[in-house]
Order: C-alpha cells, then structure tokens, then sequence
C-alpha cells in the first residue's frame, strides 16, 4: 500500500481517538447538572486536558505529513481538515468545561429547566454522533441532511430562553440567569461547531466550501 | 490571453507504434506549460513534433495540425529550419559545444547570418544576462564551456537559444542532470524567462511541475488526460486517473 | 575455520597468485619490445651514417644507401595520404550523417567495409596489379602504389572516422539542430571540429601502416634496388619496407646489417608519427569527457 | 518559414559525399573481378579437383603440379602457433591493464603496447630470421634456417598487441558500475575479472582472437622471409614451409609473364585466401552482433 | 528571491487584509449597541460576507502553496499559522455579526451599561491591533505581554455582570437578560480567540505551543 | 535502540583534498538514514568509507573510526572482501551483471561459498521476494537481467545485496536513475527492508529523504551540520544552514 494511505489514515484515527473524549465529556453534563456533582465535573475537566493534548498531537503529525510526504488535491485536503476538525472538537470539548465550571460555581439547575436540557443534550449527542459516523464514511449526501439536527437543539434551547425569560420576569425563579445564560450557549456553540466539522468533511469530498448558515 | 500554440488532432507514430493519440492543447503565450506523466507516456515525443526535431529520427509520422503565426509546423512545406530558429530547445543533459562561451552563445547567430557582425558582443551580453548567467561568466568569455559547472552549462545552453530570438522554448527535463541548487537556479530563471518567452517544460517531477508551471498536461499511454491551470490539477483534479498520478497512487 | 572462511582465504590466495602471473605476462610482452629493438639497434647503429642516409643503393653494402626508398616513402605516403584522408573521412560523414541507416545502400557499405578492413594486404597488391598497373596500363608506378595502398587503409580510415564522429554526443548534433542550423553547417561548425582529434589519430595510424607495408607493392610491382629519384606520377619507386626487404633477403651478414640501419631510420620515422597520434589522442580524450 | 527553401549547397554536397562512399564498393567490386577473371581462365586449365585436393604445390616446375593442400596446411601451422603465444599473452595483458594496473601503469603500458602493433611486419620478419632463428637454434639444433616455429612467434608477438587492444577495448567498455556492483558483493580482483568482466567483454575478446588469427593466415612479409619457400604438409615446426601469401609474394618477385599459367596462380591462391579471410571476418562480425544487444 | 519567500508574504498580506476588515466590524459595535441603528448594523452583517469570503481565499490560498511548494520548517508553520488566524478571525468577525444582529432584534442597552460596554469594546481594540502588530512584527516576547489585556476586557465585563445580576435581582431593569448576556458573551469571545491568534504566533516562531490558559 | 555502526571524528581526503572532516554520526539499527546535502558535499564519500569502497580509488585516505560489530571498519587490517559481504550497496544506476537474473542474484553466494548449493532456489526466491521483485521475475528467471526495466533492474541489484544475508545496505542514489513510479515502488520497498535491515541512503531529494527515512544526515562542504529524527529535521531544524537548505534558500 502507498504509504500515504496508511499515514493518513492513522492521522484520521487520532481525530476519532480525539472525538470519543470529546464526547465522553458531553455524556456526562446533564448528569452533573442534575446532580451537581462537582467531582465529576472535575473530572471533565480534567478529561480536557487530554482534548488539548490530542489536538496538539493532531497538529503535530499533520505538520509532519505536510513536511515529510507533501500531501496532494485530496490527500491534502485530509490533512487540513483533519487539523480544522481538531480545532471545532478542542472547542466543543472546551464547551463542556465550561458547562462542568459552571456546576462547580453553582447549584444544580433548576427541576424545571432540567427536562430542556436532557432534551438538549441528547439532540447533540445524536447530531454529535451521526457527524463523526458520515466523516468516517465521508458520506456528503448524508451530511447535507444532518444539519437539521442541528436546528433541535437550537429550537430546544429557544424553548427553554423562552421559559426562562419568562420566570425571570415573573420573579419565578432564584437562578443566576447571567451565569445560567452563559453556561445555555455552551450548547448551542458545541451543535454549531458540530456543524463546522460537517462543513469541513464536504469540503475535504467535494473540494467546494458549503455553508449551512 | 493570447494562444500562442494550437494543437489539434495530433497524432504521432514511430513506424507503426502510436506514440500520441489526438492530442488537442492550447499553449498560452508567456505562460510556462509543463508536461508530466509517467516514463513513456510521450511527453519527450511531444515536444519533439513541436519543432519537428522527430524529422531526424527515421519512421516518423504526424498527423493533425500544430498551428502557429499562421502555418500548420507539421506541414511538408514548412521550412524547419526557420522553424528551429523561432521555437528553441533545451535538453536533458547541458549540451554546450566544445567552445569558447561566447561562442557557444554565437554558434547559431552566426551560422543564420540574420545579425549585424557589429552587434555580437551586446548579443552575447543580452544573451547569457537573460540566461541569468553574465555575472558568472562575463570574466571568462573566452574560456571553454566544459569548465562551467553543470547548472551553468545548462543556463549558457538556454543563453544560446535566446540568442537566435524564439518565440517559444521547449524544454525536455532541462534539470534532471542537475543537483537541487542548480535546479531551483534555472526555476528562477525560468520565471523571469516567461516574461518574454513562451515556455513548454517537460519534467518528470511533479514537484517541479507545480512550483513552476502556470498550465500543466498531464500525459498517460499517448493520451493528454487532462489540461489546465496548474493550481487546479494539482489541488483539485478533475480527472481520477490525474489525482491518482499525482498523490503517488499510480501503477 | 569455517568453511567460509576457509574459502575465504584461499580466495584471496588465488587473487595474488593470478596477480602476479599476469605481472609476468605484461613483463614478457614488454620485454620482447625491448629485445627487439635493442636487436635492431646493436645490429644497426654502426652502419646508420649520414652517408647513407643520402646514397644510392649498392651491390656492395658498403657502400649502399637508401636515399631513393626514403624519398620514395616519403612521397608515396603523401600522395596515399592526398587520397585516402578525403575520401575516407567524406565516406564516414556519409555513412554516419547522410546515409539513411535503412536503406540497402548503408548496409550493404557497411558491410563491405568491415570485410575491406579484414582483406589481407597483399589482395589489395592483386587488385593494384590486375587494375591499375595492367588493365589501365600504369605499370609499377608511383600513382599506382599510392592508390593501392589507399584503397588498403581506406577501410582503417574510414571506421576511426567513423567512430570519431559517432563518438560525437548526438545530444551536441541535436543541439546545433534544434537551433535551425542545417546539416552541413552542423556538420562544419561542431561535429568535424570535436571529431577531427579522432580523425587525425586514426589517418596517422593509417598511413604510418601504409609506410611499413611491403607486400602490396611488391605485388605492384615495386622493387626495392632503384638508384633514381621519382620525379614524376608514373615514375618506377622505392620504398624503404623494400630496400629492407631486399637487403635482408640477401645471405651476406653486411647486408643484414644495412637492412638493421633502414629499419632503424624507418622506424625513427614510425615511431615520430605514431607518437603523434598518441598524444593528439591523450591530449583530446582527457579534454572531452 | 512559409514556403521550404531549397538548400542547393546541402544536396550538392550529399550527392559527393555518396560518390566518396561508392569507392568502397568498387574496392571490393574490383578486387573479386580482378580474382575471379584469372581464376576462371586458371581453372579452365586446371581441374578444380586436382587443385583442392592433390599435395604436391609445384607451379613452376615442368610438370607443374597444382596441389594447394600445401601451401593451405603452412598457412594453418602459421596461424595456429602463432595464436599460441598471441591469444593467451594478449588476453593476459589486457586483463591486467583494464583490471589490476593502476591507472599509471595502464598510463605507461598501453602506448608501449601500441608501438609494439606500429612496427611494420617487415621488421618482425628479420627479427624472427636474424633473432629468433638463432636462438632457437641454440635450443633446438635441429631447427631450420627458415622455419614456421620462428615466423610463428614473430607472428604471435606482431598480432599480440591487437588482441590485447582489442579485449581490453571489450574489457574497459564492461561499464565501471558493474565492476564496482562486484566488488560491492565482496569479490577479489580474480573473481571480478573471471566471472563478470571477461564473460560480459566475451564477444569483443573472441572477435579479437578471431581477427588475430585472420591476420596471422594473412601475414605476408614475416612467413616470406622467415618460414622458408617450401611447400610442405609435413606440418613440422622446425621445418621450412611455405604459406600462400608467402608463394605470392615469391611469384610476384620473379619476373613473370602475364598470362602464363605461374602469373595465373598467384590470383588463383589470392582467391583462396580472400575466400578464408572474408569467412574468418564473418564469424568475428556475428560473434559481436549476437552479444551486442547485452547493454542495450 | 527564492518563489517562496514572495508567495508568503503575499499570502500574510491576505491574513492583514482580512484582519482588517474584522476590526471595521467591531469598531462599530459600540455605537450602534449606543444608537440602536439598525442600517448600520445591517453593514455589519454585510461586511461579514466578505471576512468569511476572505477566510476562504486564504483557506484557498494555503492549500495551493502547500500542494504547489511544499513548504517546510518555519515556512510550513507559517502556512498553517495563517489558515489558523483566519479562522480564528472570521469567528471575531463572528461575534461582531452578532452583535448587529441583538441590535437589530433589540432596543438599545441600558445607559447604565454603556459604560462597561465602551470600555470593553475598547479594550478589545486596543488588544487586537497590538496583536496584529505583534503578528506582523513576529515578535515573540511582546506577545506574551500582551494577554494582559485581555484580562482587561474580563474583568470589565465581570462587573458588568455583577451588575446585571444585582439589577436583575433587584427588578430594577427591563433588559431581555438572557438576549444580553449572550450578547455580552460576544465581546469576551472575541477576546479568547485574540489570544489564540498570539498562541498561534508564538507557534509559528518558536515551534512550541504556548496556552494562556 | 540499536547503534549498528558509530562514526567518530571520521576524516576523509582525496590526495590532498579533504572531502570529510570530523564527522560523527550513529547509525541506528532497522532504521532508515538518509544523507541529503548539496552536490559535492561527501554524502558518496561518506558512504563510500563505509564498506571501504574508496580501496578502489588510488590515493584516497581515511582516518578516525567507524565502529562496527566490535572492528574498526578504516583498519587496514579489515578484510575488505568479507567487509563488503555484510555491507552491501547499491548504486545510483542500476548495474546487474550480464547474466541471468537468477544468477545476478546467485552471483555473490557462489563466489562466497558460504551457503548450500541445495539451497539456491530457496535463496534466489526469497531474495527475490523481499526486493518485491518474485511475482514479475518468477516466470523468467533465467532470461537476462538486461531484459528488465530500470525499476526492476535496480530491485535486482537490492536481491542480489539481499542474498549474500547483510546487516547493512548502503544506497547512493538509488532512485535517481529511475521515473517516478519506478521510485516509488523502491520506496515502499524500503519500508519493507528496514524491518530487518540497516539501511542509509544517500539522495539529491529532500522530499525522498523526508518520505522515507528515519534519521537525516545533513553535509555541507565535507561537514555534518545537523543529524537528528528526519521529521524533526523537516519540520524544525536547529541548524539555520539546515533550515535554509530545506527551505530552498541556500546557494
Ligand atoms: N525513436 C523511437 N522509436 C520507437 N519508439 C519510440 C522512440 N522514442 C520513443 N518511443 C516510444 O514512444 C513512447 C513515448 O516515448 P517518449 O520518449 O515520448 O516518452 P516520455 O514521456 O518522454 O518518457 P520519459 O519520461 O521516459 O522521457 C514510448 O513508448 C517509447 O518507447
Ligand atoms: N575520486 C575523486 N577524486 C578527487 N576528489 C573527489 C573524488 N570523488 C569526489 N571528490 C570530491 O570530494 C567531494 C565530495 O564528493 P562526493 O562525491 O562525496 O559528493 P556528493 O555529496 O556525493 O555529491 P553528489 O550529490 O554530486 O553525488 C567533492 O568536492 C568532490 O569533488
Ligand atoms: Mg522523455
Ligand atoms: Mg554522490
Ligand atoms: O469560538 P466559539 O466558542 O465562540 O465558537
């Protein structure tokens, strides 16, 4: 076998090898914010320390696929995309740092709004999952579909700003709405990026920029 | 931009061996065009139907037309000659004649008799300056070409074409006898060249094919496969039989 | 010791051993140089005088001299060389630049060459003799001793001419040519200059063997005892090969004696030209590479 | 460019050259006529039968006896003694200089050995008379004045340098890569020169072999003056014999007529070793084109 | 001049170029986050065709010098370096559409945080020029100086919050508060992924990853 | 890992000429070397003091040590001949022996007398084999070695190394003969061999010496400027010269 082949694809496999921490943060979010079990958060926390690490190794060795086997046309673009897919997982996983900072600060959510966020958080994992499944495959048409998974998330999350705004201004609710907000965003960002490794994975099929919005 | 070149139905054959199967190309003027594709595949071929240097090789017949100023070079009646003076050529290996620089840069000059006597120093001068070889040499005009190195030799070479003021220069793996200075030399060359000249490389690295063509034709078996700007074949090509060739997966 | 090793050795036993034999063989040969000319010379020296040099032969070997076989070489080779070099050196440009290398024409010279080259010399005295000095009436003449003896190293010269101009790189033929210079300007401007070296080599090397031939002449009708000067084309001639070869068939021991004194003066003669060729040859072949 | 001019001075030119070229042909044209024409009036009177095979080689004698047999048999014992010392010693030398000398050595040796092939055969014919017969004779009283063993070794030593030049030609043209890939393997020096370079040089060194012998049977002024004017099948070393080119010469010396039946003779024995010459010169030509695809 | 050396520099030129029209973007957020005008931060939206049009030529850009000159060493981290800037800069840019796009769907800000707001947005420019000059320059030791003032835009924006939060338990202000903070987010955003373009810097010149944390 | 051979303040001179100067490098067992470096520059020398080639060139001299298995490769009192059979090399033009393949490939055991007779067919196939040259010759392996093209010649000569059973495998230019998929196919080779072998090789191109060597050595005029693990050398040189030869900026 040419020995690109083999080199990329143990490049694309420490991608995969990044994506499956990457999402083992995010199983563990709702949890934690149910719970507020801060230990665990920690624990996330400190899962993105290997995230870092991963995409600095993910860096490292498409630099040195660039440098020693000066990769072509499509050969080439797997390499760029692997290092754009390494930057949107570090960011997602940052996302549920974030998230788990948030539950060592605060309290465990509200009951109310944990519903949304379960809903949430299982709309993402699924989005989560099918995109690295059609990157595997480099399935575009697939990928073109997925994006509306994308748009759950954000209606869930619409929802519950929804509620939420409207506890506020019923006085309802005890929440730190500033901090509650900010740690929302978290899931939104992570679907977005979610979306920017479909973006990529067309890119690095058809060599055409697609941008789902 | 202006076609310089324009290659229609090309057919070659050496005896009965079909060595290019209807080639149609355009070559841009001051444009370098390199040809890449694996050993055999007829690049040298190719370019040698182009100044019909394949008149000295016997059994050899090409059909289809090479247009250019207005005549078909593949024509009985062209003068090739005359043809040889407009469209020159580098070779593989640097092939100076066993003379004095300056000579080497006047040997075909004062073989045409078309220049004035009077004007042969600031030929040589213009000559070996547009070969980005006069500060070199001008010291030592008079010595023997054989006691430059190889890259010099190959730059004097391309001075001595220059000197009989062609159109077009056809090269056939002009730095594939040289080592990776004296190459990335002529490639510097090579983009200052274009400027005045139009330029056809043939190049068995595709590496060098993209850092220094603006066209690139990719050759298979006789056949142009696929043609176009050099930036697109090389990270997009629309061809699987090109971007198998190019990422190494080829044979 | 293993096997191997054991080999090993005896390897490199045989390696020194087939070394030194070989050292012998080149000692043997050179030796026989030596000896040969040492021979030549112990017999010759005292007899080679300046007298000698400027005499007519003689019956008496005192007496003899050679002036007539070294005026006659002198001329005959000259005259052989008139007429072999052009035309030997214009059929190996045919032959290499013009012929087309299929045609029957091409194969068919070519093979006649290479057999011309292997005919014995004294055919070409048959040929000499049966043509130009009966059929054409020429008798045993200068002009026909110098035409044989072309037409003998005709061959030699035309295949080291040959090889000189193959040996120019077709790279710098196709260089002159891919700058619109027609063939005969190509021909002129590189491919005889970087040949002439090689040309030249090889005519010295040509005629220097037509001055030591014999045979051809005497086929001709050449005799070595003539006691005038050729002043003419169809003047009768000697030549120094057969003044020797006079002297040395001759039983008295004076004889054999002048016969070592024009060896001597022939092959001071040879020995010039041929050592010519040989440094024109170092000289060009360390030039080109 | 248009329209070809026409290069009167280029076919000029071409037409002359071609002229030059046709010399060669007539060359041989003239030699086979001038052979064939008193051959076939010389058989004529001689039965074809009685010259190949009958043994006695007397033309001049009354009753002239036509049996070549002889005169073939002294030219073989000529070429095969003297391939004796040539064959072995010049492939010898050649081995050494192309394989074992140091190139000043070869620097040094080779212009000797070239000087030893430019010394006219005349030159070689009174060595072996006034040289090598004597010493000879010291050895082997029972030696002749004129005798085939010292024109033999003359002969041996004149064509010694052609083979060595020759192999050695074959040898240095054996590309240096291939003798650098051998000694790369770990060979020795014997190794390389027996097993790689001699076999690949194979056909350069037999056509060398093969043209020595051809200029052995064609030698002229050697055999004429050292080997004797005998014709003889005794095949004897030591003794005098006569070889063709030898009784050609002979005849030619004396005074001849044209058209007598001895005048005749001497193109009917130069047709015999034109014949065997032109042969001996196509076997050296196929044993090279049958080896020279081998670094195409 | 080796081929190299020019196409480099052209291609940086590309990155400046783009920084440049990003840093238009967010030096009008302030204003119209003041005014509430709407026309302007609908050029805003506009401009951010063009910065995700110029991310893509350099993307472009990028992939033709490295599949048509194969750098290496310091000119390949270059490459890389600037494709990792764009993207970072298009996200700024991002963040600015953002804040046109709250604009147009809301009233003006709050007087009262106008204040926090024109300080951090001017934090943040004074943070991203001396980025893009430090990133011009290649200087190394001013880039890590320089992180310091994100920590200016941080904290401006942590008092703001405070201060959001004590309004909003206090009932004090009519403020969409989820709307707003995610607005705020922005500006701290744009800020991180400043300091990523000073990591990716120290990167190109010292070949070692350097985190602000 | 492994040291197979350490060189140590290794000097070389031409007559007078000095072509290295106190170079010290180790060799890493079943790794790839590479030795890049500007024409002239001693890679050829530097692999020539290895298996003592430079015995073959009059007046050359070599000082320092190359230590290999317990000897000093320079000594004089090394057997060159048994030297050479555990060191083999390969060269920059493909040079089988005008023989049949199966003997080119039996050439060197023979001669060694080291191995069984009975055993031949088995060596010739495995050593065929693993120059991945078994498949395209089993059918003719006692046709010419000249009957194959340059690609397969030159895998040839790899067998013929192969089968006299070396730790070492010296290349100087291997591919530089070759087209680019001839040179490929070498490569891919070349991951195969450094399994079981040491191989240093000697190329013009930086991009081969990046796509399949381990170790780079650099040389510069007769020094060695930097050695390290090729992908650092590639992607972060120490040495500035390293840094401007790779980037194309030296010269
Ligand atoms: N003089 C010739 N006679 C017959 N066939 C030829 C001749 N020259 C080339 N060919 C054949 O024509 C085809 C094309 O050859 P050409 O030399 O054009 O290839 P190329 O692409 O230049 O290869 P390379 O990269 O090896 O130089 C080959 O199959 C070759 O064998
Ligand atoms: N046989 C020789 N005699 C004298 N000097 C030599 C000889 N061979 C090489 N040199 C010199 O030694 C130096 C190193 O040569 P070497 O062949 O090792 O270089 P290289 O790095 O292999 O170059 P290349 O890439 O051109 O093969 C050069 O300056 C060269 O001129
Ligand atoms: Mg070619
Ligand atoms: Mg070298
Ligand atoms: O960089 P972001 O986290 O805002 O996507």
């Amino acid at each position: 076998m040419v020995k690109i082949t083999t080199e990329l694809e143990m490049f694309e496999e420490l991608v995969f090898l990044m994506s499956e921490k990457v999402r083992r943060m995010h199983t563990w979010t709702t949890d934690i914010l149910k719970t507020g079990d801060k230990e665990k958060a920690l624990s996330i926390i400190e899962l993105d320390e290997y995230v870092n690490h991963d995409e600095e190794l993910i860096n490292r060795r498409a630099l040195e696929v660039l440098a020693l086997l000066a990769p072509l046309a499509s050969d080439l673009r797997k390499v760029i995309v692997g290092i754009k897919i390494a930057t949107d997982l570090e960011r997602i996983g940052d996302y549920a740092k974030s998230i788990a900072r948030y539950v060592i600060k605060n309290e465990p959510i509200n009951e109310a709004y944990l519903p949304y966020v379960e809903t949430i958080n299982s709309s993402f994992l699924k989005f989560y999952d099918a995109t690295m499944d059609v990157y595997r495959v480099k399935d575009v048409k697939k990928a073109l579909e997925l994006a509306k998974l994308d748009e759950e998330i954000d209606s869930t999350i619409a929802k519950l700003y929804n509620h939420l705004e409207k506890d506020n201004k019923d006085h309802e609710d005890r929440t730190n709405v500033v901090a509650f907000v900010s740690m929302l965003r978290n899931f939104e960002r992570a679907g977005d990026h979610t979306k920017n490794i479909l973006e990529h994975l067309i890119y690095e099929v058809t060599n055409q920029r697609y941008d789902f919005g | 931009m202006t076609i310089k070149i324009k290659v229609e139905n090309l057919n070659f054959y050496y005896g009965s061996f079909q060595a290019l199967q209807n080639i149609n190309i355009d070559i841009h003027e001051n444009r370098i065009t390199a040809l890449i594709g694996p050993s055999g595949c007829g690049k040298s071929t190719f370019i040698k139907t182009i100044d019909r240097m394949y008149d000295l090789i016997e059994d050899t017949k090409a059909d289809g037309t090479i247009a250019f100023e207005g005549i078909n070079i593949l024509d009985e009646s062209t003068d090739v000659v005359e043809l040889r003076k407009r469209i020159g050529m580098v070779f593989q290996k640097p092939n100076p004649f066993p003379k004095s620089i300056s000579e080497n840069v006047l040997y075909a000059v004062k073989r045409h008799g078309d220049q004035d006597k009077k004007d042969f120093p600031s030929i040589i001068e213009n000559s070996l300056r547009k070969a980005s070889l006069w500060d070199e040499v001008k010291h030592k005009l008079n010595q023997s070409a054989f006691s430059l190195s190889g890259g010099q030799q190959q730059r004097l070479c391309i001075a001595r074409t220059l000197a009989t003021k062609p159109d077009i220069i056809l090269m056939d793996e002009p730095t594939s006898a040289l080592d990776p200075i004296a190459t990335s030399k002529i490639e510097e060359l090579l983009q200052e060249l274009k400027k005045e000249y139009t330029v056809i490389i043939v190049t068995h690295s595709m590496q060098q094919a993209a850092r220094i063509s603006d066209y690139t034709a990719f050759f298979l078996n006789g056949e142009l496969i696929e043609f176009g700007e050099t930036k697109e074949m090389f990270t997009a090509p629309r061809d699987k039989r090109t971007e198998d060739y190019i990422t190494g997966r080829y044979g | 010791m293993t096997r191997y090793q054991k080999k090993l050795r005896m390897r490199h036993f045989y390696n020194q051993a087939f070394k030194v034999l070989l050292f012998l063989v080149i000692v043997v040969s050179l030796l026989v140089l030596v000896t040969l000319l040492f021979d030549i010379f112990r017999k010759g020296y005292q007899t080679l005088t300046w007298n000698f040099l400027t005499s007519m032969p003689s019956g008496r070997a005192a007496r003899a001299g050679i002036l007539p076989s070294l005026v006659g070489s002198l001329v005959l080779i000259a005259l052989t060389a008139l007429i072999s070099i052009p035309l030997g050196v214009g059929t190996a440009i045919y032959l290499e630049l013009y012929a087309n290398r299929r045609s029957r024409f091409f194969k068919l010279l070519q093979l006649n060459i290479a057999n011309l080259a292997g005919v014995p010399s004294i055919v070409y005295g048959i040929l000499g003799l049966a043509i130009f000095s009966q059929m054409l009436k020429l008798g045993p003449s200068l002009i026909v001793g110098s035409i044989t003896l072309s037409l003998l190293i005709l061959p030699v010269i035309i295949v080291s001419s040959s090889e000189a101009i193959k040996a120019v790189p077709s790279s710098i033929i196709d260089g002159s040519y891919a700058l619109g210079v027609t063939r005969w300007k190509t021909i002129t401007g590189v491919i005889l200059p970087m040949a002439l070296p090689g040309i030249l080599t090889g005519s010295i090397l040509a005629l220097s063997r037509a001055m030591g031939e014999a045979a051809p002449l005497i086929m001709v009708g050449a005799v070595g005892f003539v006691t005038f000067l050729p002043d003419n084309l169809l003047s009768r001639y000697s030549a120094l090969p057969l003044i020797v070869f006079n002297w040395t068939s001759r039983p008295q021991e004076a004889f054999a004696q002048i016969a070592a004194s024009g060896i001597m003066v022939m092959m001071i003669i040879l020995l010039i030209t041929n050592l010519t060729a040989i440094i024109i040859r170092n000289k060009t072949q360390s030039r080109i590479d | 460019m248009k329209k070809k001019k026409t290069y009167i001075q280029e076919s000029i030119i071409q037409v002359i050259l071609a002229l030059f070229a046709s010399i060669s042909i007539l060359t041989t044209v003239g030699i086979v006529f001038s052979l064939m024409f008193e051959s076939v009036i010389f058989f004529n009177e001689v039965s074809i039968i009685e010259f190949f095979t009958t043994i006695r080689w007397a033309p001049v004698f009354d009753p002239p006896s036509f049996g070549v047999l002889p005169l073939i048999s002294g030219t073989l014992l000529i070429a095969v003694l003297s391939s004796m010392v040539s064959l072995p010693l010049g492939l010898g030398s050649a081995i050494y200089l192309s394989e074992f000398a140091s190139s000043k050595a070869r620097k040094l040796i080779k212009p000797i050995l070239e000087l030893l092939a430019g010394v006219p055969s005349i030159v070689y014919g009174y060595f072996a008379l006034t040289f090598i017969t004597p010493l000879l004779r010291t050895f082997l009283p029972q030696t002749e004045i004129f005798n085939a063993l010292s024109a033999s070794i003359a002969v041996g030593i004149m064509t010694l340098p052609m083979v060595a030049s020759l192999s050695e030609d074959a040898m240095m043209a054996v590309p240096n890569s291939i003798r650098q890939g051998a000694y790369a393997l770990g060979s020795t020096q014997l190794e390389v020169s027996t097993h790689v370079i001699v076999p690949a040089a194979f056909s350069g060194i037999a056509s060398s072999f093969v043209l020595a012998i051809s200029r052995a049977i064609g030698e002229t002024m050697i055999v004429a003056i050292a080997a004797g004017q005998t014709p003889s099948m005794a095949l004897n070393p030591l003794g005098s014999i006569q070889t063709m080119t030898g009784f050609m010469v002979n005849m030619a010396l004396g005074d001849i007529q044209q058209g007598s039946i001895e005048f005749k003779t001497v193109f009917v024995v130069g047709m015999v070793l034109f014949v065997i010459t032109l042969i001996m010169n196509l076997i050296a030509k196929k044993i090279i084109a049958r080896n020279r695809e081998v670094y195409a």
